[in-house]
C-alpha cells in the first residue's frame, strides 16, 4: 500500500468529493449520503495511513514530492510524521462524526453545506501533510473560505459580523506568516520546511520572523489576548461548523508553532518563549473565570476551548524553555507530548461538547443555559453522555482530558514550581464552570415545560455521541498508542531545538 | 539674441498657464478643451526648439503628429461636449458632478 | 540615420496589419448590413480577434531580445507577444460579455466593434512601441477610442460625465506625457527609445531627463489609474455602460503596463534610480486610497473601480525592484488582475437586464438563492481580488510582495499587506451580500438568453482557479519574456 | 509463594463489572438481576480480598508489586497500571470490600422504593471499583485515578437525588473542595516525578528517599528566591493538602456534612467507612516521604488536631442525625490525622479500621432509624424508639460505645493508642494536639450519647395519625412533605436486609480491635508497608509498655481518656436523658458560642463570599472589562475608524473636474520635487 | 538685444498675455478668439525658430479648422456666461500659488539661467533644401508607421465624432397614406353616453 500516493488521495478525494456533491446533491438526501460515503472513504483511506507509518524512526513517511512552480522552486511536497499521522486521523475521524451530526439539523441548501464541509476535511489534512510551506499556507488560507460560507450560511441572527471577524481576523494573522515565508524563501530559494529549518538566521531576523508566525499562530489557537473571534464564531456557526472548528481547525495553530516557530527560529522563541507561556497562563486562569459567568452554553465551551488549547502552547514552549535552559529533554519530551495529547483529546472532548449542544439546541432551538435544567429527567442517555464530556472537559483521569494537561504540568513543575501551580488551577477552574453547567443544564427539576417534552438521543446522535465516548475513554484508559505514534517524532523535535541557528 | 532658455521658458510658462486653466477654471467645458490645445501647443514649442538646436527633425516630424493628433482630439472632445449638453442642457463646470464620492 | 522602407518589415507587424484589414472590412460590412444581423458583426469581430492572437502566436520571434521593424520604432519580442496575446484574449471576452448588454440597451451598433478594434489595435502598437512617437500614438489610439466609447451611450447624462471628465483628464495627462517626452527629446536628441537608455549616461542636461522621467511617470500613472493620478478612474468605470467598463476595466491596463515597461525600463532604464522611488511612492497611494475608498462604496463597479486602484498599487510592486524577475511579476499580476476583473464586471453584464444595471452591491442579495453557479463564479472572483488561496489572484500578490521584499523594500510589502486586509473587507461584503442576504424576490433568475457568453464566463471563472492551482507555465511564460 | 495477578484483576474488575451492567442495562434486566449482579461482583471481590489477607499473614505470600499495563511512556518517564499489595493494602481492601458488601445488602431494603435503584447500585458497585483502585495502586499515577475516581462517583452519589437543589449544591461543592485538595495533590505528585528520581513508582521513590547515598532530607530548592526549601517539605505539604481534600481536614471540611444529601448508605460506604480515609490512607501509604520531613508532620499534625475538636464540637449542637453522625466522622478523621502527625501511622491506620466498622455501623443505623421515622431525620422529633426498633437501639448503642471509646470496644484501642502516641510525641505542637485529643474525647462521648438519649430515649416527641396510609410510602426523594413530627403509622423495626448489616457490623465494632491491636500496633503486621525513622517511632516506645490486649483495657480504666469519656457520658446521660431543659437553658447562656457552632464558624458563609461569589465577579469583570470593552472594543474600534476615515476621505473625490486636475497636478508637483531633491542629491 | 529677440519677446508676451485671457475671460467666444491670437503669435515664435512649415501648418491646422469649430460648437451650444462662483475667488491664490510653484521648479530643474545654447544656423539649410522638404523626407522615410497610425487616429477621430453627435431625427410630421385611406370611424369619432345632468348634483 506504501507505493501509493495516500496523502494525496486523502487530500483530494474530498475536495473531489465536494465537487461532486455540488454536482449531484440537488436532492438533499442524495447529498446526505454521497458526503456520508465520501467522508467515510476517507476515514477508510487514513487507517492503512496509520497502520502503514512506522513509529520507530519517526520521520517524515509517506513522502511525496512534486515540482510544482519550478522558477520558485515550490514543491507540491507532501509527508507525515507521528503527530501530522495523529491530527490527520482525528480529522478524518472527526468529520464523518460531523457529516452524519448534520444530518438533521442542516435542511437548507444541503449540498453546499456538505460540500463546504468535505473541502474543509481535505483542506486541512492538506495542512497537516504539507511540507512545502506555500503548499501548506495554500491550504492554511484557503480553509477560511468554506468555513467562512459555513457560518455565515447557516449560521445564527449574528453571522455576518461572527464570520467577517473570524475572517479577517485569521486573514491578518496569517498575512503577516506570508511575509515571513517569502523573506526566508530569499533566504533559502526554496519554500521546503526542511530548508528552512536548517538555514541560518541572525537573531534579528530570527526575533521578526517569530514574531510574524507568532501573529499568526496565536490567532488561529486562539491565544489571549487574540481569542475574542472564537466565541463569536462559535456561537454563531452551525453544529458541524463549531465541532471541525473546535476539533480540528484550532489544532492548526499548535501544530504550526511546531512545525514553524520552533524549527525555523528556535533562538527566538528561546528568547521570548516567556511571552506564548505568560499568554497561555494567563489564558488558563483569565479565560477560565470568563468561562465561569458565560450564561450561553457554546460561548462557555468555546471559552473552555480557550483555555485547554492554552495548554498546547504551554507544553510547547514549555518543552523549549526545558530543553534550551535547563538541558532537560527528558521533560521536554513530557511536556510536548502533553502538548500533542491535548490537541488530539480536546478535539474529542470539544467536538463531543458541542454535539450535546447541538443537540438541546436542534430541540429547543435555544443556547441559554437558563432555559434548561433537569434535562436528566427527560433525556438520561443523553445526561450521561453530557455528564461524561463534562467530566472529560474538566479532566477527569479516565478520561482524554486528563493525560495531556497532566503530562504538560509535570513537565511545568520541572520548568518552574508557580508555572506549574497557575497551570494546575485548571483542575479548580475548569470544573468549576463545567460542573455549574452541568448543574445547571443537566440536573435539577424541569422548569420549562418544553424541556419536558424532549425525546432522547436517536440513532444518529447515538452514532455521534457515541463514537466521541468511546474515543475519549480510550485516549484515556491507555494513551499509550498514541504517545508511542507521536513519541519518536516528538523525540525528533525535541533534538532539533537543542541546536542554535544564530 | 535668442537662446533656447526662452523657447523652453515661453513653453513652460504656457504649460503652466493652460494647467492652471485647467485646474483654475470654474467656467464652462469648452474653456477646458481651449485649455487642452494650449497645453499642446507649449509641449509643441518645445518639441520645435530642440529640434531646431539639436538640428534634428523629428522633433518637428513629432510636432506634425501631434497637431494631427489634438485634431482629432478636438473633434472627439466636442462631440462629447454636444452629447453632454443635449443630456444635460448645461456644460457648466460646476454642474458635472454626478459621479463622485 | 535616414534608411529605405524594408518590407519584411511588414511581415513584422503581419498580426496589427491582420486587425487592421479585419476592421476596415467590419467598417464597410456593417454599413451594409441590418441591424437586426448585428451577429455578423460582432462574430466578425471576434473572429478577426482570434485570427490577429492566432499571427502573434506565429509570429513570435525566436531570439529572446525580439526583432524590431521601421528604424525601430517597432518592437516585437517576447514581452509584447505575451501582452499582445492577453490584450487580445480580454478585448475579446469583453466583447463576449457586451452583446447582450448592448443589444438589450439598442446600443449594439457596428461603431462599438469598430471602437473597441481600434483601441485594441492602439494597444498592439502601444506595447510594441520602440519610440516616443509610437507609444504616443499607440496611446493616442486607444484613448479617444475609449473616449468615445465611453460616451457611446448618448442618452445617459452620467456616461456622458463620464466621458468628458475622461476626455479632459485624459488630454490633460497626454500633454504632461508629451512634455516629458519633450524633454527627453531635448536631452538625448532622438525619440528611439533604445537610443535613449543608450544616451542616457552622457547627456549635458541631466535636469532635464528628470524633468521628463517626472512629466512621463504622470502620464503613464494616469493611464494606469494610479494614485493621486486616478480620480477620473471611478468616475469613468461607473458612467461608462458596463460592457464598456468590462473593456476598459481589463486590456487597457495591460496596454498601460507595457507602456510603462517600454518608456521606463526600455527608455530610460538607466534612471531607475529615480523612478523606482517614484513608483513605490505612487504604489502607497495606490493601496491606500483604492482600499480606503472602496469601503465606503455602495456601487459595485465604483468599488471595483477603486479596488483595480489598489491593484495597480500592488502592481507597481514588481517595478520597484527594477529587475525582470520583478517585470515579470508585475505582468504576472497584471494578468490575473485583468482576467479577474473580467469576470465581475462581465457579471455585472450578465445579471443586468433592460432597465435594471444591477450594479449596486444591494442588488446582489441573496444571489446565492437565485442563481447559485453565478454567485459561486462572482465569489469565487472576490476572494481572487481579495487574494485568497488557492485562487490566481493569491499568488500574482505572491509573486510581487517576493519581488518588493527581494528589492530590500520590505516595508513597502509590509504597508501592501496591511491595506490588503483593509481591502479584504469589501471584497467580502459582496460575497457576504450574495451568500449570506436574502433576495427580495426569491424566485430564481432565468439563465441570460446568451449562451456563448454563459460558457465564456464560466470558463473565465474556473481559470482563476485552474491558474490557481497550475499557474505555473503562465509564470515561466512571463519569466521567458523577460529572459528569465 | 506469590499471589496471583489474575486473582488482583479480578477483586477489581467484579464490580467494575457489575456496575456496568447495572448501569447500562439495568433498566432492562430490572431491579433484582441488578442487584444481585453487583451485590456478586463485590461479594466475589470482598472473598478474594479476605483470601489474599490470609495469604498474606498467614499464607506466607510475598508482597505484589507488579504492573498490569503501561500507560504511556515518554522517554524516561514512564506511568503504569499496576498493584502493590502488601499487608496494608490488604486490609484496606477487606475493610472496603466488606463494609461495600453489608451497604450493598442494606440497600436492597434501604432505596426499595426509589426508581433509581439499579443506577445506585451501578454507582456503588463503580466506587468499591474506584476504590480498590485506589488503595492496591503501586504509582501515583493509579494512585490519582483511583483519588479522582471516587470523588467523581462521590459527586454522582451526593447529587443522586438530582432534583433537590440542595443535593446537585453540595455534589458540586463537594467536588470542586476536592478538586482543591487534588491541585495540591497533582503538585505533590509533579514533585514527586522531578525530585524523587524521575519515576512515578512508589518503590522506585521510596528506594531514592530512603538512599541515604542523596540524602533526600536535607536538599532543598528556592521556590521564592532565597528562600530555601526542603524538597521533601514542599511536595509532602501538597500532597496532604489532597489528603485534607479528601479526608475532609480543616480548612476544607465543609463539603462533607453537606454530603449528608446523599442516601444514608452513601454516608455510611463513602463518606464515613472509605472514601474519605483515603488520605490518612494515602498519607501511611507515603510515610517514607512524610518521614524526611518535620515541618509537614507538624503541618499535619496541627491540621488534624484542630479538626478533631472543633469539628466534634459543631457535632453537639446538631439536631439531625445524619449530621451529628457526619461531625462524628470529621472529629474521627481528625483523630487519624493526628496520628499520622506524630508519625504513629500503624495507629492511624489502625483507627481508621475500627472506625469503618463502627462508623458505617452508626450510619446505618441511622438510616434505619430514618425509614422507619419516614425520612424524619430531626431528633427533635424522635424520642423513644427503643421499643418500636430493638435491633436497631442495641447496635446503634454498641457503635456509640465503640465511637466513644468505651473499655474493650474497637474504638477505644485505637483511640486510646492515638492518644498516647500523642502524649509520648515530642513534635512541635504535640502539647497542642494532646490538649486537642484529650478535649475531644469528652465532646464525642457528648455527642454520641445525646444522639442515643435523643433518639431512642426519653419520651416521643412524634405523633401518629392514622389517617393517611395513602402517601405512607411515595418516594423517598423529597421527605418532610407531610406535616413536620406526623407519621403516617408507627415506626417498626426495619427489614432483615438493613438490620443484618448492622448485626454483621456490631460484632467487628466490638471485637475487631481486640483482636488486632497486638500485631497491628505493636507486632510486625505491616511490615516495611510503613516506614517510620527510630526517632519518630512512639508507637514503638508504646509498644515496650503493652502487655497484651487484656492488660491495656485494665490499663486503660486507670487513664485520663476514660475518665474524660466517662465525663462526657455523664453530662450526657443528666441532660438529654433526664432533664432535657437544661439543654435549651446551656443553648441560652451561651448564645455566642451556640451561634458560632451553628454556624460553622462561619466557613461556609466566608467560602460564599469570597470564593463563589468573588469568582463570578471575577469573571464578570474579566469578561465584561477585558473582552468586551478592551479588546474587542480596540477591534471593533480600528473597523469602524477605517470605516469612518473611509465615509471622510470619500468627500476628496468631489466629482469636480478641477479637483480632480488639481491633484493630478499636486501629485506631479510632488514628484518634480522629490525628484529635484533627488537630482540635486546625486548631482552632488 | 537683436531684432530676433525683440520679436520673440513681443510675440511671446502676446502669446502669454493671450493665453492669460483664454483662462480667464468669462465669455468663451471672447476666449476662443483669444485662443487664436496665441496660435498666431506663437506661430510667429515657430518661424523665429526656422520652422515655416509648422508655423504655417499651426495657423491653417487650428486657426483654420480647429478654432473655426471651436467657436461653432459655442455658438451652437448658446452657453450663457456662466457666473463667478464663490469658491472660484477663495480657491483663485491657492490656484495661482501652485501653478507658480509648478512653473518654477521646471524652471529650475530645466536651468533656463545658465542655459546658454546659441541659436545655430538652420540645420535644414545645411542639408540643403528647405524646412519643407527637410521634414517630408524624414516624415516619409523614417516616420512610415507612425504616418500610417496618425492617419488611423483621424479615423477614430471621424467615426467617434459620427457616432456621439449623428441621431435620427424623431418626432419628425411625415405623411403615411396608407393608413390614412384605412382609417376607420371608430379610430376618430367615440361615442360617449352620459346620464342628464338633474338639479342640484350639478357642479360641485
Amino acid at each position: 500500500m506504501a507505493h501509493w500516493p495516500l496523502l494525496s488521495i486523502l487530500i483530494w478525494l474530498p475536495i473531489l468529493g465536494a465537487i461532486a456533491v455540488l454536482a449531484l446533491g440537488r436532492d438533499p438526501r442524495v447529498a446526505r449520503w454521497l458526503s456520508v460515503f465520501i467522508a467515510l472513504a476517507t476515514l477508510a483511506v487514513s487507517i492503512p495511513l496509520y497502520l502503514g507509518y512506522e513509529a520507530i524512526g519517526g520521520g517524515m513517511q509517506f513522502i511525496e514530492s512534486h515540482a510544482w512552480i519550478d522558477a520558485l522552486k515550490v514543491t507540491y511536497g507532501l509527508g507525515v510524521d507521528g503527530i501530522s499521522v495523529a491530527l490527520i486521523v482525528l480529522t478524518t475521524f472527526t468529520s464523518v462524526l460531523v457529516i452524519i451530526g448534520s444530518w438533521g439539523p442542516i435542511d437548507k441548501r444541503v449540498s453546499q453545506y456538505m460540500a463546504a464541509m468535505l473541502a474543509l476535511e481535505g483542506m486541512l489534512i492538506g495542512v497537516f501533510a504539507a511540507t512545502d510551506a506555500l503548499l501548506f499556507y495554500v491550504f492554511f488560507e484557503a480553509m477560511l473560505i468554506p468555513m467562512f460560507i459555513i457560518i455565515g450560511v447557516w449560521g445564527g441572527p449574528n453571522r455576518v459580523y461572527a464570520t467577517l471577524k473570524f475572517f479577517i481576523y485569521t486573514f491578518l494573522g496569517s498575512i503577516f506568516m506570508l511575509i515571513g515565508l517569502i523573506y526566508l524563501h530569499m533566504k533559502t530559494g526554496e519554500f521546503s520546511l526542511a530548508a528552512f529549518a536548517s538555514v541560518g538566521l541572525s537573531a534579528r531576523e530570527q526575533t521578526w520572523l517569530f514574531f510574524a508566525f507568532l501573529i499568526a499562530f496565536a490567532i488561529k489557537v486562539p491565544m489571549w489576548p487574540v481569542h475574542t473571534w472564537l466565541p463569536d464564531a462559535h456561537v454563531e456557526a452551525p453544529t458541524g461548523g463549531s465541532v471541525i472548528l473546535a476539533a480540528i481547525m484550532l489544532k492548526v495553530g499548535g501544530y504550526g508553532f511546531i512545525r514553524f516557530s520552533l524549527p525555523i527560529t528556535p533562538d527566538a522563541s528561546q528568547e521570548y518563549a516567556w511571552v506564548v507561556i505568560a499568554m497561555s497562563l494567563i489564558a488558563v486562569v483569565y479565560i477560565g473565570y470568563v468561562a465561569l459567568v458565560q450564561d450561553d452554553m457554546k460561548k462557555l465551551i468555546a471559552y473552555s476551548s480557550i483555555a485547554h488549547m492554552a495548554f498546547v502552547t504551554l507544553g510547547i514552549f514549555i518543552a523549549l524553555a526545558l530543553v534550551r535552559e535547563h538541558g532537560n529533554p527528558e521533560a521536554a519530551r513530557l511536556g510536548m507530548q502533553g502538548a500533542m495529547v491535548q490537541m488530539i483529546s480536546h478535539g474529542f472532548v470539544s467536538g463531543a461538547m458541542f454535539s450535546c449542544i447541538g443537540v438541546l439546541y436542534e430541540r429547543l432551538h435555544s443556547r441559554m443555559i437558563r432555559d434548561y435544567g433537569g434535562v436528566l429527567t427527560v433525556m438520561p442517555w443523553f445526561g450521561g453522555f453530557f455528564i461524561l464530556f463534562a467530566m472529560a472537559n474538566s479532566g477527569l483521569p479516565g478520561t482524554s482530558g486528563f493525560v495531556g494537561e497532566f503530562m504538560v504540568i509535570l513537565a511545568a513543575f520541572q520548568e518552574n514550581f508557580w508555572i506549574a501551580a497557575i497551570a494546575a488551577f485548571t483542575l479548580i477552574i475548569g470544573a468549576a464552570y463545567t460542573l455549574w453547567l452541568v448543574k445547571r443544564v443537566i440536573f435539577g427539576e424541569v422548569t420549562n415545560p418544553k424541556v419536558a417534552k424532549f425525546k432522547d438521543l436517536d440513532a444518529r446522535e447515538w452514532i455521534v455521541l457515541g463514537s466521541f465516548a468511546v474515543a475519549v475513554l480510550a485516549v484515556g484508559v491507555y494513551p499509550k498508542p498514541l504517545t508511542d505514534l507521536m513519541d519518536s517524532s516528538v523525540l525528533q523535535i525535541v533534538n532539533a531545538l537543542m541546536l542554535s541557528k544564530a | 539674441m535668442i537662446t533656447l532658455a526662452h523657447f523652453l521658458t515661453l513653453g513652460a510658462v504656457l504649460l503652466c498657464i493652460a494647467v492652471a486653466g485647467i485646474f483654475i477654471n470654474r467656467k464652462n467645458v469648452i474653456v477646458l478643451l481651449m485649455c487642452i490645445e494650449l497645453l499642446l501647443l507649449a509641449v509643441n514649442t518645445n518639441f520645435v526648439a530642440f529640434s531646431r538646436f539639436l538640428g534634428d527633425p523629428s522633433g518637428q516630424v513629432f510636432v506634425f503628429f501631434i497637431l494631427t493628433v489634438a485634431a482629432a482630439e478636438a473633434a472627439i472632445g466636442l462631440a462629447i461636449l454636444v452629447v453632454l449638453f443635449r443630456n444635460r442642457a448645461t456644460i457648466d463646470v460646476t454642474d458635472i458632478d454626478k459621479l463622485k464620492g | 540615420m535616414t534608411m529605405q522602407f524594408n518590407p519584411a518589415d511588414l511581415i513584422t507587424i503581419l498580426p496589427e496589419l491582420v486587425l487592421l484589414g479585419a476592421t476596415c472590412a467590419i467598417l464597410l460590412i456593417d454599413l451594409f448590413i441590418k441591424p437586426s444581423q448585428r451577429n455578423i458583426t460582432h462574430w466578425l469581430s471576434i473572429a478577426s480577434i482570434a485570427l490577429t492572437a492566432f499571427f502573434v502566436w506565429r509570429g513570435a520571434p525566436e531570439i529572446a531580445q525580439g526583432v524590431t521593424a521601421f528604424n525601430g520604432m517597432f518592437k516585437h519580442d517576447g514581452i509584447s507577444v505575451v501582452l499582445k496575446q492577453f490584450i487580445l484574449l480580454t478585448s475579446g471576452l469583453s466583447l463576449i460579455y457586451a452583446r447582450n448588454y448592448m443589444r438589450e440597451r439598442q446600443l449594439l451598433i457596428g461603431e462599438f466593434y469598430l471602437l473597441i478594434l481600434f483601441a485594441t489595435l492602439g494597444m498592439m502598437l502601444l506595447v510594441s512601441a520602440g519610440s516616443l512617437i509610437t507609444a504616443y500614438l499607440g496611446l493616442e489610439l486607444l484613448a479617444l477610442s475609449s473616449y468615445a466609447l465611453v460616451a457611446l451611450n448618448r442618452d445617459s447624462a452620467i456616461s456622458a460625465e463620464a466621458a468628458i471628465k475622461y476626455f479632459v483628464l485624459g488630454a490633460l495627462a497626454s500633454g504632461l506625457l508629451l512634455y516629458g517626452m519633450s524633454m527627453i527629446y531635448g536631452a538625448t536628441g532622438t525619440l528611439d527609445l533604445a537610443a535613449i537608455s543608450g544616451l542616457i549616461g552622457q547627456v549635458e542636461h541631466p535636469g532635464w531627463l528628470a524633468i521628463g522621467l517626472v512629466f512621463i511617470v504622470s502620464g503613464v500613472a494616469f493611464k494606469l489609474g494610479a494614485a493621486p493620478f486616478h480620480m477620473w478612474l471611478p468616475d469613468v468605470y461607473q458612467g461608462a455602460p458596463t460592457a464598456v467598463t468590462v473593456f476598459i476595466g481589463a486590456a487597457p491596463k495591460i496596454a498601460a503596463f507595457g507602456l510603462l515597461y517600454r518608456l521606463l525600463q526600455d527608455g530610460l532604464g538607466p534612471m531607475s534610480a529615480h523612478w523606482t522611488l517614484m513608483l513605490a511612492i505612487l504604489s502607497v497611494f495606490s493601496l491606500a486610497i483604492g482600499n480606503v475608498f472602496a469601503i465606503a462604496q455602495s456601487n459595485l463597479k465604483r468599488m471595483l473601480a477603486y479596488s483595480t486602484i489598489s491593484h495597480v498599487g500592488f502592481m507597481l510592486l514588481g517595478f520597484v525592484g527594477a529587475s525582470p524577475a520583478g517585470y515579470s511579476a508585475s505582468m504576472f499580476y497584471i494578468i490575473s488582475y485583468t482576467m479577474t476583473a473580467a469576470v465581475a464586471f462581465g457579471i455585472i453584464a450578465l445579471l443586468a437586464r433592460a432597465g435594471f444595471e444591477c450594479e449596486e452591491i444591494d442588488d446582489f442579495k441573496g444571489l446565492n438563492q437565485r442563481s447559485p453557479w453565478y454567485a459561486g463564479i462572482m465569489a469565487i472572483a472576490m476572494f481572487s481580488l481579495a487574494g485568497v488561496p488557492p485562487l490566481f489572484g493569491f499568488f500574482a500578490k505572491l509573486l510581487v510582495l517576493n519581488a518588493a521584499i527581494n528589492a530590500g523594500f520590505l516595508w513597502l510589502a509590509i504597508v501592501a499587506i496591511i491595506f490588503a486586509i483593509i481591502g479584504i473587507y469589501y471584497y467580502l461584503r459582496v460575497v457576504k451580500v450574495m451568500y449570506f442576504d436574502d433576495a427580495a424576490d426569491k424566485t430564481a433568475l432565468p439563465p441570460p438568453s446568451d449562451l456563448p457568453m454563459r460558457w465564456v464566463i464560466s470558463l473565465n471563472g474556473l481559470a482563476l482557479i485552474v491558474l490557481g492551482i497550475a499557474w505555473g507555465p503562465l509564470f515561466d511564460w512571463c519569466n521567458r519574456a523577460f529572459g528569465i | 509463594m506469590m499471589l496471583d495477578k489474575s486473582i488482583l484483576l479480578a477483586i477489581v474488575l467484579a464490580p467494575l463489572l457489575g456496575a456496568l451492567i447495572a448501569g447500562l442495562f439495568g433498566k432492562r434486566i430490572g431491579r433484582v438481576a441488578s442487584h444481585s449482579v453487583t451485590i456478586a461482583g463485590v461479594g466475589l471481590s470482598c472473598t478474594l480480598s479476605i483470601y489474599v489477607l490470609y495469604q498474606l499473614v498467614w499464607g506466607g505470600a510475598q508482597v505484589f508489586n507488579q504492573n498490569v499495563y503501561t500507560w504511556f511512556e515518554v522517554g524516561s518517564t514512564s506511568a503504569h497500571i499496576g498493584f502493590l499489595v502488601d499487608r496494608l493494602t490488604a486490609m484496606m481492601m477487606v475493610v472496603v470490600t466488606f463494609v461495600s458488601l453489608m451497604v450493598h445488602v442494606y440497600t436492597i431494603g434501604y432505596m426499595a422504593e426509589d426508581d433509581g435503584y439499579e443506577r445506585f447500585f451501578s454507582y456503588i458497585a463503580l466506587f468499591t471499583f474506584s476504590m480498590l483502585m485506589l488503595v492496591m495502586s503501586n504509582n501515583f499515577l493509579q494512585l490519582f485515578f483511583g483519588w479522582e475516581a471516587v470523588g467523581l462517583v462521590s459527586y454522582l452519589l451526593i447529587g443522586f437525588w438530582y432534583k433537590r437543589p440542595s443535593a446537585i449544591f453540595a455534589n458540586m461543592k463537594a467536588f470542586l473542595v476536592n478538586r482543591v485538595g487534588d491541585f495540591g495533590f497533582l503538585l505533590g505528585i509533579a514533585g514527586v516525578l522531578m525530585w524523587f528520581g524521575g519515576s512515578l513508582d512508589y518503590s522506585a521513590v521510596f528506594a531514592h528517599a530512603q538512599d541515604p547515598s542523596i540524602d533526600m532530607a536535607s536538599r532543598s530548592v528556592e521556590l521564592i528566591a532565597g528562600h530555601p526549601w526542603h524538597v521533601a517539605t514542599i511536595v509532602c505539604i501538597c500532597l496532604f493538602i489532597g489528603a485534607m481534600g479528601k479526608s475532609a481536614q480543616v480548612p476544607l471540611h465543609v463539603w462533607l456534612p453537606d454530603s449528608m444529601e446523599g442516601p444514608t448508605p452513601i454516608s455510611a460506604l463513602i463518606h464515613a467507612a472509605t472514601m474519605v480515609t483515603a488520605g490518612i490512607f494515602m498519607v501511611a501509604r507515603m510515610s517514607p516521604l512524610f518521614e524526611l520531613s518535620e515541618t509537614a508532620l507538624t503541618f499535619v499534625l496541627v491540621i488534624g488536631a484542630t479538626t478533631a475538636l472543633f469539628t466534634g464540637l459543631i457535632g453537639v449542637v446538631q439536631n439531625d442525625i445524619k449530621r451529628v453522625v457526619a461531625y462524628s466522622t470529621l472529629s474521627q478523621l481528625g483523630y487519624m490525622t493526628v496520628a499520622l502527625g506524630v508519625s504513629a501511622y500503624s495507629a492511624g491506620v489502625f483507627h481508621l479500621m475500627t472506625h469503618a466498622f463502627f462508623k458505617a455501623l452508626l450510619f446505618l443505623g441511622a438510616g434505619s432509624v430514618i425509614i422507619a421515622m419516614h425520612h424524619e431525620q430531626d431528633m427533635r422529633r424522635m424520642g423513644g424508639l427503643r421499643k418500636y426498633m430493638p435491633i436497631t437501639w442495641i447496635t446503634m448503642w454498641i457503635g456509640s460505645l465503640a465511637l466513644a471509646g468505651a473499655p474493650g470496644f474497637a474504638g477505644f484501642f485505637s483511640k486510646d493508642a492515638i492518644i498516647e502516641a500523642v502524649g509520648e510525641s515530642h513534635r512541635v505542637g504535640a502539647g497542642y494536639a494532646y490538649f486537642c485529643v484529650l478535649a475531644g474525647v469528652f465532646i464525642t462521648a457528648l455527642y454520641s450519647f445525646r444522639l442515643l438519649y435523643m433518639t431512642f430515649h426519653g419520651k416521643e416527641r412524634f405523633v401518629v395519625d392514622k389517617a393517611g396510609h395513602a402517601h405512607a410510602h411515595d418516594a423517598h426523594d423529597d421527605h418532610g412533605h407531610h406535616q413536620a413530627g406526623h407519621l403516617a403509622h408507627a415506626p417498626h423495626e426495619s427489614p432483615w436486609v438493613v438490620t443484618l448489616p448492622l448485626v454483621l457490623l456490631a460484632i467487628p465494632s466490638v471485637v475487631i480491635g481486640f483482636l488486632t491491636i497486638g500485631p497491628m500496633l505493636f507486632g510486625d503486621y505491616f511490615g516495611n508497608a510503613i516506614f517510620v525513622r527510630e526517632a519518630n517511632d512512639v508507637i514503638g516506645e508504646l509498644g515496650n509498655e503493652f502487655h497484651g490486649a487484656m492488660a491495656m483495657i485494665l490499663h486503660g480504666f486507670t487513664q485520663a481518656p476514660f475518665w474524660i469519656a466517662l465525663a462526657g457520658f455523664a453530662t450526657a446521660t443528666w441532660i438529654w436523658l433526664f432533664n432535657p431543659s437544661i439543654a435549651d437553658k446551656a443553648e441560652n447562656a451561651l448564645r455566642p458560642i451556640h451561634t458560632t457552632l451553628m454556624n460553622k464558624y462561619w466557613f461556609d458563609n466566608l467560602y460564599q463570599a469570597v470564593f463563589a461569589r468573588g469568582g463570578v465577579a471575577l469573571g464578570r469583570g474579566f469578561w465584561r472589562g477585558g473582552d468586551a470593552a478592551l479588546i474587542d472594543g480596540a477591534i471593533n474600534g480600528s473597523a469602524n475608524l477605517v470605516d469612518r476615515m473611509s465615509a471622510l476621505v470619500r468627500r476628496l473625490q468631489s466629482g469636480y473636474l478641477y479637483h480632480y486636475a488639481f491633484a493630478m497636478i499636486l501629485g506631479l508637483i510632488l514628484l518634480l520635487g522629490g525628484s529635484w531633491w533627488l537630482f540635486m542629491r546625486i548631482a552632488a | 538685444m537683436t531684432f530676433e529677440l525683440v520679436c520673440f519677446y513681443f510675440f511671446g508676451s502676446v502669446a502669454a498675455a493671450a493665453a492669460l485671457a483664454v483662462i480667464s475671460v468669462k465669455n468663451p467666444v471672447v476666449a476662443a478668439l483669444n485662443l487664436v491670437l496665441t496660435f498666431f503669435s506663437m506661430a510667429c515664435v515657430w518661424l523665429l525658430a526656422q520652422a515655416e512649415f509648422l508655423g504655417v501648418a499651426l495657423v491653417l491646422v487650428y486657426v483654420g479648422a480647429v478654432m473655426v469649430l471651436f467657436l461653432f460648437v459655442v455658438m451652437m451650444l448658446d452657453v450663457d456666461f456662466a457666473p463667478v462662483r464663490e469658491g472660484f475667488v477663495r480657491f483663485l491664490p491657492v490656484g495661482i500659488l501652485v501653478a507658480i510653484v509648478m512653473l518654477v521648479e521646471m524652471l529650475m530643474m530645466i536651468g533656463v539661467r545658465t542655459l546658454q545654447t546659441p541659436l545655430t544656423d538652420d540645420p535644414a539649410t545645411l542639408a540643403g533644401m528647405s524646412n519643407m522638404g527637410w521634414l517630408g523626407r524624414t516624415l516619409f522615410r523614417d516616420f512610415l508607421l507612425p504616418f500610417e497610425v496618425a492617419a488611423l487616429i483621424l479615423t477614430v477621430g471621424l467615426i467617434a465624432a459620427v457616432t456621439l453627435t449623428l441621431r435620427k431625427r424623431t418626432g419628425g410630421k411625415t405623411q403615411k397614406p396608407s393608413r390614412q385611406v384605412m382609417v376607420k370611424r371608430e379610430d376618430r369619432v367615440r361615442l360617449v353616453k352620459m346620464d342628464a345632468v338633474r338639479k342640484g348634483e350639478a357642479t360641485p
